[in-house]
């Protein structure tokens, strides 16, 4: 029974990862960058949310749109002032302003809301707390909606970038952004589009995280983040499912890894699974290999 | 570097003046203060009284800028009130007055450092103990026998900095500090201090480290603590519990990646063990955790139904969370770093029913001393004071009343008011709002704790 | 367009993997030798049973459509892939397992299609990297600046002026490679190739974006290239008056398979190539 | 003598001659006792940001890969700095303080080589973005490892644990898990520092414009075009890795013996964040750039207390503005048009820096 409960702890740990993975996995695949500044945009997602409950008093699913739209507005403000300048340039220059722009929002928000975390309300998700083999083994309301949610999303996702024109310019950005732009795709308005969408997720993302662990302060985002793009690359990045799965492995992981190894390491457990992952297959489980043209 | 920091003094202080200059002309019940002369404290005073969040939040920063402020500057504010002359011609005033340095400073008896992070992820404790160093300042400089002028300096909880934050105080003309809110800081400042001879006392570092020397069984001279120990809180804790037989089988959840939370556990399981209390279980996390599901679903299968938690209110809120949602109700028993759990903005405090902490200072207490302090203090800031700010409260007025002991005279060197001071300490008994304090030659305070317990969202103390 | 130049008349000579080199490097140990050689990606045969012998000073060209699969059959020579099939022997030694770097030691030195320059460094220094395993010192010695240090520096720094010497770039040594005209950074690249003191040059392209009259001095600097370091050099390029010019044996790619082996003579009048290729590129010349 | 040689050693020169004026002039005014208690507070620390600038600078602009946990190799040094001075003086009764720093220092720089070893094996076998997050990792793991590491003299024996209970009573204390080191005698020198500066400067000089160093600087331009000049890439890689961990290694035992205390949570990915602030601002590649933004950056916070708040404000939007114009082709050439005449004035001193990445 105690290995069931860590797993179902684990299980809801990794939906909130998995969750978090697949803004960073979409955003990945077709602009080719590490937005590092995701994690960031959740935690001013949660934010947004926590004021339009608290403050603006209102109900749960306005708010949800409310934080999405403003994420999304976010979103596309950083990639089109930030992002848009380095289109050209190496990786590594794209990658420090992304932290750039990861501590501009972590300081925005400090300067915004202040530093005493806020306790984010239980009543964004209403839902409660499912007892099973007669109140043993517990699952809650925030649990089972990031689930679904997870579902939901990644199940929308796939069918976006595959049905959609939207979706399929998406796709051939991320193969050869060259040849995408021969083909008359506006590749600046795609990637737009990606961080946009990214950004949504984000705020989503944001609520479900601080619904599980309600405490809300300017660093909220950015360990969740960076594990979240830990899972993203155990899953192979760039690969939807590959999120998702990387998500609730990685989650697990934590869980037994706090429960049955050493609670003091869990953290070092997780990164020692990223670094043997990458070392054994660099793409990810389910990522494809790439090679680099000569 | 003078001329960098007087510049950057005068166009803040400019610009603050500006913003407030209507509101302190509306306080015209401190009219005749500010006639006396006593332009500093007119000043704060009448921001002081406004409630309203912003303003409030204007006058932290208005009364930051005071005390930084070189004595000059008391006197052009004073000025700027009295007159409502040009802007500019009180800038062309502020500026003259700065460059000849006319001897217009106030009549200062002690100059006292608050050091304490007021930036950053613990400014919540430092704000604390700034704001009640500044009501206790308020209050001594108003019945005008003994003058204060408190400096602040901001260490951002961080070792580096707050040596940094030692020596700008230090090159400010500070005779004693009253500092660092927290233990590494301190612990390091105080390293430095006791070298240079520089009288310390903390408010709220509780470590032990504080206040032990470098040699093993050795103690620094100059530092004394205000708050306990942590591993006085420890004891008492399991005291208490034993003692009152809240539990028979006790769990533990402590931060390993802070001091003060390891330094309580460490005497607190020791002390549980001697009295016969069971320890079942010990968790740990870390200052990132916010999942504690594996730390609380441990104590819930290990059956215990006292949870011992010596670590502050954040981490707390997210583990009554996390038990409420699995059903599990044992009581919780915290800290001095618990009491806030109730002023975060958005917690359910019914989740916090039937908490119970261990805590020299409760702002619901009947005591006139603490009510008229919690009066003042939100009156001023809009908040109830935390722990911490009492701390800081008895802080200052311990070191006003050793001073008092010790004859300490005018333009005494920080050095000779420390050799003064550490022989009258061990002789002086504080009657503070935290409770009755006298301290032995080690620096560790004595006094009683009281227990408070949660009780429709307010500390209710525990009937003995 | 000027007329097809002949420089070389050399005599091609049959050896047992049905390939041939030239009759003065018989009884010589062939700088180059593949056999079946070939490489799947993902089920693509890009590369198929490629059989290729170079004679230790031979001028060798390989040509083909885009896309037949030339560079890679350089990647394979040169281990940037690993092939799925056959052998790779350089200088009679096989190259199974083997890296880049193993591979260049050796004696294989490249050019790549799209240049690749260490652009943020001078010319000079960009041949020194060249000279990287020619003049050696360690770490140690260079952070206490031993003696060691400069008299190998001082080397260097000759060695690379007089392989710059070969194109006349010498007065270019202190010039950001980035900066160079295109012309100039193909010759950098084809130099800094030399300073590894190879025994096979491969060049990818060695032509393209060069003016009839660049082209020309460079089809003269090849050869004196090869005459004066004595080496093979094998060569990918689309320009024909430069391939049959100066390549003596050349070989036909078409979809990863060789279609045509032979002298300039031979493959001009072969009728597959013409229908693959050379006949299409003939009318489009004229 | 060539153009770009000449122009390398009055670089070189300009770069030594600011480091050695400055502590000239410092070490007057301590002398003559018109500095700041605050300015010469810093002094100490000041030095370990300028190693740790130009040990990251090694890593990020001359070797082009971007390190996230630069700041884990300085907290190696900083305890390991502890435990030994803690340890000569404990055990061994060492009264020497100049021997027992020295030995402190190399011995910090020694077991930061060694992580560096370590860490680097795995992760210079990956590339980019994924390097970047995986230095990240190390830094946290081994501030998690810090964190339940005990080491402590028990009877002129140094005890190692990860537990905490197996440290026997009455031992003292020199590493107490996530308390930090505690009690450090502090014994770091102004002097000292300033000889790590120039130790420092001389060696990432001198192997900049060594083979060693060129051949770093080539995988950096062309990791392919490298390979095919026979340069083995990961053995440079993890030279330049390595030889960044020892300096950051060393700069750690300086910093920690400056202080009473050193907790493992002063060694966070945000400081490692904050000493890429010091490379980005000074120049990629550039070594006095580092310098001088190390020690700016470390002065003016506290010159700006007042203004703290808004520090790492500040220093976010620096980042960013610093990436866009120097890697945007539009603005970059609008930039070098504004820059040309002021450049021809100084006869293009300062061209050649190592190059900065693009």
């Amino acid at each position: 029974m105690i290995f069931l409960d860590n797993l179902v702890n684990g299980i809801s740990l990794g939906s909130i990862y998995a969750i978090i993975a697949l803004g960073y996995t979409m955003v990945y695949g077709i602009a080719k960058m590490l937005n590092f500044a995701h994690g960031d945009v959740i935690m001013m997602g949660a934010y947004i949310a926590f004021c339009a409950l608290q403050y603006w008093n209102m109900p749960p699913l306005v708010s949800l749109v409310v934080a999405m739209a403003a994420c999304t507005v976010m979103g596309v403000v950083i990639e089109g002032l930030a992002y848009r300048p380095l289109r050209q340039a190496a990786s590594l220059a794209v990658l420090i302003t992304a932290i750039g722009m990861s501590y501009l929002l972590q300081n925005l928000a400090l300067m915004i809301w202040g530093a005493n975390p806020k306790s984010f309300p239980g009543s964004m998700i209403n839902i409660p707390t499912i007892s099973l083999f007669g109140g043993e083994l517990k699952i809650t309301g925030a649990t089972l909606v990031t689930i679904v949610a997870n579902i939901v999303i990644m199940i929308a996702l796939t069918a976006f970038t595959s049905k959609t024109k939207t979706g399929k310019a998406m796709r051939c950005v991320s193969e050869d952004r060259g040849a995408a732009s021969l083909m008359g795709i506006n590749v600046n308005q795609t990637i737009s589009i990606t961080f946009a969408i990214g950004s949504a997720l984000a705020a989503v993302a944001g609520i479900l995280l601080c619904s599980s662990y309600p405490t809300l302060q300017p660093t909220t985002g950015s360990m969740p983040g960076i594990k979240a793009f830990t899972a993203a690359v155990f899953g192979g990045i760039g690969s939807i499912p590959g999120a998702m799965l990387g998500g609730l492995l990685l989650g697990v992981i934590e869980i037994f890894g706090k429960a049955y190894i050493s609670t003091e390491l869990g953290d070092a457990i997780v990164f020692a699974v990223l670094i043997i992952v990458l070392l054994v297959k660099p793409s990810g489980l389910l990522g494809k290999p790439v090679r680099e043209k000569v | 570097m003078f001329q960098m920091k007087f510049v950057k003094d005068v166009m803040k202080f400019v610009s603050v003046c500006d913003i407030f200059k209507k509101k302190i002309m509306h306080e015209t019940q401190n009219g005749q203060e500010k006639r006396d002369g006593k332009a500093g404290n007119a000043l704060k005073k009448a921001v002081f009284c406004k409630k309203t969040r912003r303003e409030q939040k204007c006058g932290r920063k208005m009364s930051i800028i005071h005390f930084t402020f070189s004595k000059e500057f008391e006197y052009c504010i004073f000025h700027w009130e009295e007159s409502s002359m040009k802007k500019f011609l009180a800038m062309a005033l502020v500026l003259a007055l700065c460059l000849t340095s006319v001897a217009a400073m106030a009549e200062v008896n002690i100059s006292i450092a608050h050091i304490g992070p007021t930036t950053g992820p613990a400014a919540l404790y430092g704000l604390a103990t700034l704001h009640g160093a500044e009501i206790a300042v308020e209050e001594i400089n108003a019945a005008g026998e003994f003058k204060i002028n408190l400096i602040n300096e901001d260490d951002e909880h961080n070792v580096e900095k707050a040596v940094n934050a030692y020596n700008a105080a230090m090159d400010a003309g500070a005779q004693v500090i009253l500092g660092n809110t927290t233990s590494k800081p301190c612990e390091a400042v105080s390293a430095v201090a006791v070298e240079e001879r520089v009288f310390m006392v903390t408010p709220s570092a509780s470590s032990e480290a504080v206040i032990q020397g470098l040699e093993a069984g050795t103690y620094k001279d100059n530092m004394f603590q205000i708050c306990f120990t942590d591993p006085n809180q420890g004891l008492a804790s399991a005291e208490y519990i034993v003692e009152h037989e809240l539990g028979k089988k006790a769990f533990v959840i402590y931060n390993n990646a802070d001091v003060y939370s390891i330094g309580i556990r460490d005497t607190f399981v020791a002390k549980a063990a001697e009295l016969g209390l069971e320890v079942v279980g010990e968790e740990v996390f870390n200052d990132e955790t916010t999942d504690f599901t594996v730390q609380v679903a441990a104590a819930q299968n290990a059956g215990a139904d006292i949870v011992f938690l010596p670590i502050y209110y954040t981490p707390a809120s997210l583990i009554l969370q996390v038990a409420a949602a699995r059903e599990y109700k044992p009581i919780f028993f915290g800290v001095d770093g618990m009491d806030g759990i109730l002023s975060i903005e958005g917690f359910d405090t019914s989740l916090a029913e039937g908490v119970m902490l261990l805590t020299p200072f409760v702002a619901t207490s009947e005591d006139e001393k603490v009510k008229s302090f919690v009066e003042k203090y939100q009156a001023a800031y809009g908040e109830t004071p935390i722990q911490f700010a009492a701390d800081a409260y008895d802080g200052i007025y311990t070191i006003v009343a050793a001073c008092k002991a010790a004859g300490v005279t005018d333009g005494m060197s920080a050095e000779e008011v420390c050799e003064a001071l550490i022989p009258v300490m061990p002789t002086l008994t504080v009657d503070g709002i935290t409770g009755t304090m006298t301290w032995d030659a080690t620096g560790a305070v004595s006094k009683t704790p009281m227990a408070a317990v949660i009780e429709n969202g307010v500390y209710v103390i525990d009937a003995e | 367009m000027t007329a097809v130049k002949r420089h070389s008349t050399t005599k091609m000579v049959p050896v047992p993997s049905h390939s041939i080199v030239p009759e003065r490097d018989l009884g010589q140990q062939p700088v180059l030798e593949t056999n079946h050689l070939g490489i799947e990606f993902g089920g693509l045969k890009a590369v198929e049973d490629f059989n290729l012998t170079i004679g230790k000073t031979e001028i060798a060209g390989l040509i083909g459509p885009n896309g037949a699969g030339k560079t890679t059959v350089f990647n394979l020579i040169t281990k940037v892939y690993e092939p799925t099939n056959g052998t790779v022997l350089i200088n009679g030694k096989d190259t199974k397992g083997m890296n880049i770097v193993q591979a260049s030691r050796l004696g294989i030195a490249r050019t790549f299609q799209n240049i690749r320059l260490f652009s943020n460094m001078t010319v000079e220094d960009n041949v020194r990297i060249g000279l990287h395993n020619q003049i050696r010192y360690s770490m140690m010695e260079g952070i206490l600046r031993l003696p060691r240090y400069w008299t190998k520096e001082k080397k260097m720094h000759r060695e690379a002026l007089d392989l710059l010497s070969i194109f006349d770039m010498q007065d270019l040594a202190d010039v950001q490679a980035g900066s160079l005209p295109y012309g100039a950074q193909r010759r950098l690249e084809i130099v800094r190739a030399l300073a590894t003191n190879p025994s096979l040059l491969l060049l990818d392209e060695p032509a393209a974006g060069m003016n009839p009259h660049e082209t020309e001095e460079l089809m003269e600097n090849i050869i004196k290239i090869r005459d004066q370091f004595q080496i093979a050099i094998l060569l990918i390029e689309h320009d024909m008056n430069l391939v049959m010019g100066i390549c003596e044996g050349i070989c036909v790619l078409n979809y990863g398979k060789i279609i045509a082996k032979g002298t300039a003579d031979d493959i001009q009048n072969n009728p597959v190539v013409v229908e693959a290729y050379l006949g299409k590129r003939k009318e489009e010349a004229k | 003598m060539t153009r770009a040689k000449r122009n390398r050693l009055i670089y070189n020169c300009v770069t030594f001659a600011v480091v050695i004026i400055a502590f000239i002039v410092l070490q007057s005014m301590i002398e003559n006792k018109t500095i700041t208690r605050a300015l010469k507070g810093q002094l100490i620390p000041i030095c370990c940001w300028i190693v740790m600038a130009v040990s990251l600078n090694l890593v990020i602009g001359i070797s082009g890969e971007l390190s996230l946990g630069h700041a884990g190799f300085m907290s190696v040094g900083a305890f390991t700095g502890a435990v030994i001075s803690g340890w000569l003086l404990n055990a061994h009764g060492m009264e020497n303080e100049t021997l027992r720093l020295v030995l402190a220092i190399v011995g910090g720089g020694i077991a930061a080589g060694i992580a560096g070893v370590v860490i680097g094996i795995p992760v210079l076998r990956l590339r980019g973005d994924y390097l970047a997050i995986v230095t990240l990792a190390f830094g946290e793991i081994i501030r998690n490892l810090v964190n339940v590491t005990y080491i402590a003299v028990a009877d002129g024996h140094l005890v190692f644990s990860f537990l905490k209970k197996n440290v026997p009573e009455g031992a003292r204390m020199l590493v107490d898990g996530a308390s930090g080191a505690v009690k450090i005698s502090k014994i770091s020198t102004f002097t000292m520092g300033f000889i790590l500066v120039l130790f420092t400067l001389i060696v990432v000089l001198n192997l900049i414009n060594s083979r060693s160093g060129r051949a770093i600087k080539a995988i950096r331009d062309n990791r392919i075009a490298a390979e095919s000049m026979g340069v083995p890439v990961t053995k440079y890689k993890m030279m330049a890795f390595v030889t960044a961990a020892v300096l950051a290694g060393m700069a750690g035992a300086l910093y920690g013996l400056n202080s009473s205390t050193v907790v493992p949570s002063q060694f966070t990915f945000n400081q490692s964040i904050n000493v890429l602030v010091f490379v980005v601002l000074g120049g990629l590649g550039n070594v006095l750039g580092s310098v001088i933004s190390a020690t700016l950056l470390t002065v003016l916070p506290e010159v700006l207390r007042a203004f703290a708040d808004y520090r790492m404000l500040v220093y976010a939007v620096v980042l960013i503005l610093v990436m866009i114009f120097t890697n945007n082709p539009t603005i970059r050439s609008f930039a070098d048009r504004l820059i040309a005449p002021v450049k021809k004035l100084f006869g293009g001193k300062h061209s050649d820096k190592g190059g900065a990445q693009a």
